[in-house]
C-alpha cells in the first residue's frame, strides 16, 4: 500500500505529530510504502532543528528525522503555512530577507501542490489533526 | 493512475477563530491546478464559513469570503451545506453566499453550486469520494 | 468576589459553555468573544440555555468578533451587551477576577 | 466503498464522536485513538452511545492510548476491538478510505 | 502586596493527547518557591490527570502521573476534583491517585488531600480564589 | 489596574494570540500597566522573527513588538516551553548548542516563575488560549 500522510499541528502541544510518528514508523516497518509526509498548519513547526526537549523526554523532530534516514522519507513542509509559522530554510531566508535558517535536516519546503499530488498519487491519505 | 479521483474537503470548522478554514481552502485554490473531482462539504461549525456579511476589519483579519465566491473558477463543482447543521446555528439557506459556475467549453452554467443537503446525503457522498480531506 | 468568566470556543464544537455556565454563581459576568460568540445568536440549539443563565447573570458579546463572522447586531439574543476591546478591558477591573474556559 | 473512521478527541470535550456517528453509515470502521479512546470505557456516559453504533458499525481502540491513560483492558466495552499501530495500519489497508473527523 | 494570594490552577483538559496538563503541573512546581496559597481544581476531562495506573511506554510519553503525588511538597493542599466529572467518566475516588502532605512545622499530616467534592463547591472554591489558572 | 496578560497559542492558527493583543492594546489605550505579557505552551511561537505572512494579512510578531516598543512591555517567553518548540535567543542557542537564533527583537526569555510572581503582583491575570 502506497500512503500520504498528513500533519496538521505542531510537536508536543498536540499529540496529533506523535500519533502520525508512531503510524507512520508501523506502517514503514510492515513494508508498506509512505510516499510522503506533508506538514501543515502548525505541523510545520515540527521541521525546526531548534528544540531541545527535556533529556527524559522524546524528540519529536529527530525521531522524523530518523524515521526519513531510516526510509528515505520525503519530509515536505508547506511553503505557505512555513512562512505564517517560521520555518525557514536558505531559499526562504534569502527571498524574505531572513537572518537565518531554522528548518531540520532531511525535511524540505515546498507547495501545496504536494499534498495534492501525494494524495492523487497514493492509495490512502492519512490525517492527522487537532 | 490515469483515473481521475473524487476529493471532498470536510469542513467542521468555524472560520476566524482558528485558521485551519482559511489554509482549507487555500488547498482547494493550489488543488485547481491538478485532475481531480473536488467537492465541499460543511458540517458542523463549518457552515459558518459560507456566512454572508463577515467583516472582520476590528479584528484585524483578512475577509476570506469574498474567496468562497470564487471557487466556481477553481474546479469546484459542488458546495454542500448539511442541513441539520445550518437549522441547530439559526441559519437558512438565505444566510449563505451564492457562488456562480460555468463550464468554459460546454458553457453550462450554475447560479449558484451551494447546495443544502440532508444527513443521508452527506453520508453518501463522503462515502462516495476517493479521498476525504479533514482540516 | 464578583467573577468574569471569559468563554471563547463554539457552544456546538466544545463544552466550554456548559462547562462555564454550570460552575458558576448568581451574579457572574459571562463574556463570550471569539467562536463562542455564535452562542449570543437567537433561534440556534443554545438560545434556550443562554436565556436561562441570563436570569441570574450578565451576559456580554463582544462586538468584533460578532462582526467579523457576519452576524448582524438585530441578531442577537436581547438582553446580551455588546462591548468592543476597551469594554472587554472595562469588564475585567470591574470585576474582582478573570476565570478563562478555554 | 468501505471507510474508516478515525476519532481522537474525547466525547466530553468535543462534538468529533458525535458528529463521526451521526454522518456514518452501517459497516464503517471506527478506530478511537488519543483522547478519544476515553469513549470506549465501559459505564460513561457515553457507554450507550458506543454501544448503539456497534449495533451496525466495528469500533476499535488504539489500544497504546488506552495503557497510556491508565485504562485496564478489562473495562474497556465487549465487543470493542483493540489494535496496536500496526493494527491501525491494517485498518487502513483493509478500508478503501480513511477520514478524519479531527 | 503582602497579603498572600489563593491561586487556583483550574484543570479541564486529558492528560497525553494534549502538553496542557504537563505544562500546567510545571507551573505549579516552579511556583512552590512563591509565597501564595495553591490549590488544584480537576473538572471535565480534568478529573483524567488523576487516574492511576498510566503507563505511556508506548506512545513514547513521559508517564508524568507520580509527579502529581509529590505535589504535597511543593505547598500545594488542596485537589480537588468534581464528583459529576468523574461519574460522567465512569470513574470513582478508588481509581484515582493519593497525594499526601505534611506540614513540615507543626508536623499536621494529611493521608490524601484529593478530595471529591460536589458543584456547588466547586463554584465556591472557585469564587473564593484571587487567581485562578486556566491551561 | 495593573494587568498580567498569559498568551498559550501560537500567531495565526488560533485567535488566541489576536486577541490578547487587541486586549492589552485596549488596556494600554485606556492608561492601564500591563506589567507583562506571558507566552506559555504553542503561545511561545509568538516570538520568532523568522514569519513572514502573506502581504495582505496582519503581521501578529510584529504586531506584538510594535506595541512593546510604544508601551515598553515586557513580553516574556517560558523557557521550558521554548525549548520543546525551539525558539532560541543567544543564550539558549550557547547553552543548547544551537548555530543560530530566532527570538524576535523586544522577546526574552524566561522561566515560568515570571509567571508566578506576575499574578502575584498584578491586581488581574487574564489567560487566552485554545
Amino acid at each position: 500500500m502506497k500512503l500520504a500522510v498528513q500533519v496538521n499541528e505542531g510537536p508536543y502541544q498536540h499529540q496529533a505529530s506523535d500519533s502520525a510518528y508512531m503510524f507512520t514508523k508501523a506502517a514503514l516497518e510492515k513494508g508498506h510504502e509512505v510516499f510522503r509526509v506533508f506538514f501543515y498548519h502548525d505541523g510545520v513547526n515540527n521541521g525546526t532543528r531548534m528544540t531541545t526537549p527535556p533529556q527524559d523526554d522524546r524528540h519529536v523532530v529527530n525521531r522524523w528525522v530518523e524515521l526519513a534516514e531510516k526510509y528515505d522519507l520525503d519530509l515536505v513542509i508547506c511553503v505557505a503555512a512555513a512562512q505564517r509559522r517560521g520555518i525557514v530554510d536558505e531559499g526562504e531566508a534569502e527571498r524574505n530577507g531572513k537572518d537565518g535558517t531554522n528548518i531540520a535536516d532531511k525535511f524540505r519546503i515546498s507547495g501545496l501542490g504536494q499534498l495534492i499530488e501525494a494524495a492523487i498519487q497514493c492509495d490512502r491519505t492519512v490525517v492527522f489533526g487537532d | 493512475m490515469s483515473e481521475v479521483k473524487k476529493f471532498m474537503y470536510l469542513n467542521r470548522r468555524a472560520p476566524y477563530g482558528t485558521i485551519y478554514a482559511w489554509e482549507s481552502l487555500e488547498v482547494v485554490l493550489i488543488g485547481a491546478a491538478f485532475d481531480q473531482q473536488v467537492s465541499l462539504m460543511f458540517v458542523d461549525d463549518g457552515v459558518y464559513q459560507l456566512v454572508k456579511g463577515s467583516k472582520p476589519a476590528d479584528i484585524e483579519m483578512k475577509n476570506f469570503t469574498p474567496t468562497y465566491r470564487t471557487l466556481g473558477d477553481y474546479g469546484v463543482r459542488h458546495m454542500f451545506v448539511d442541513k441539520a447543521s445550518l437549522e441547530a446555528r439559526g441559519l437558512t439557506q438565505d444566510d449563505l453566499i451564492e457562488v456562480e459556475w460555468e463550464d468554459w467549453e460546454t458553457e453550462e452554467e450554475v447560479d449558484n453550486i451551494v447546495e443544502v443537503i440532508d444527513a443521508d446525503k452527506v453520508v453518501e457522498l463522503l462515502d462516495e469520494s476517493d479521498v476525504v480531506f479533514s482540516f | 468576589m464578583s467573577d468574569l468568566y471569559t468563554i471563547n470556543k463554539s457552544p456546538f464544537e466544545k463544552n466550554s459553555l456548559d462547562s462555564a455556565l454550570k460552575f458558576s454563581k448568581a451574579g457572574t459576568a459571562v463574556l463570550l468573544y471569539e467562536d463562542a460568540v455564535y452562542a449570543a445568536v437567537k433561534g440556534t440549539a443554545v438560545e434556550e440555555q443562554i436565556k436561562a443563565a441570563m436570569g441570574d447573570k450578565k451576559v456580554y458579546a463582544l462586538g468584533p468578533d460578532l462582526a467579523a463572522r457576519g452576524i448582524a447586531e438585530d441578531r442577537v439574543i436581547d438582553g446580551v451587551e455588546l462591548v468592543d476591546y476597551t469594554g472587554f478591558v472595562d469588564l475585567v477591573e470591574a470585576n474582582d477576577k478573570v476565570q478563562a474556559w478555554v
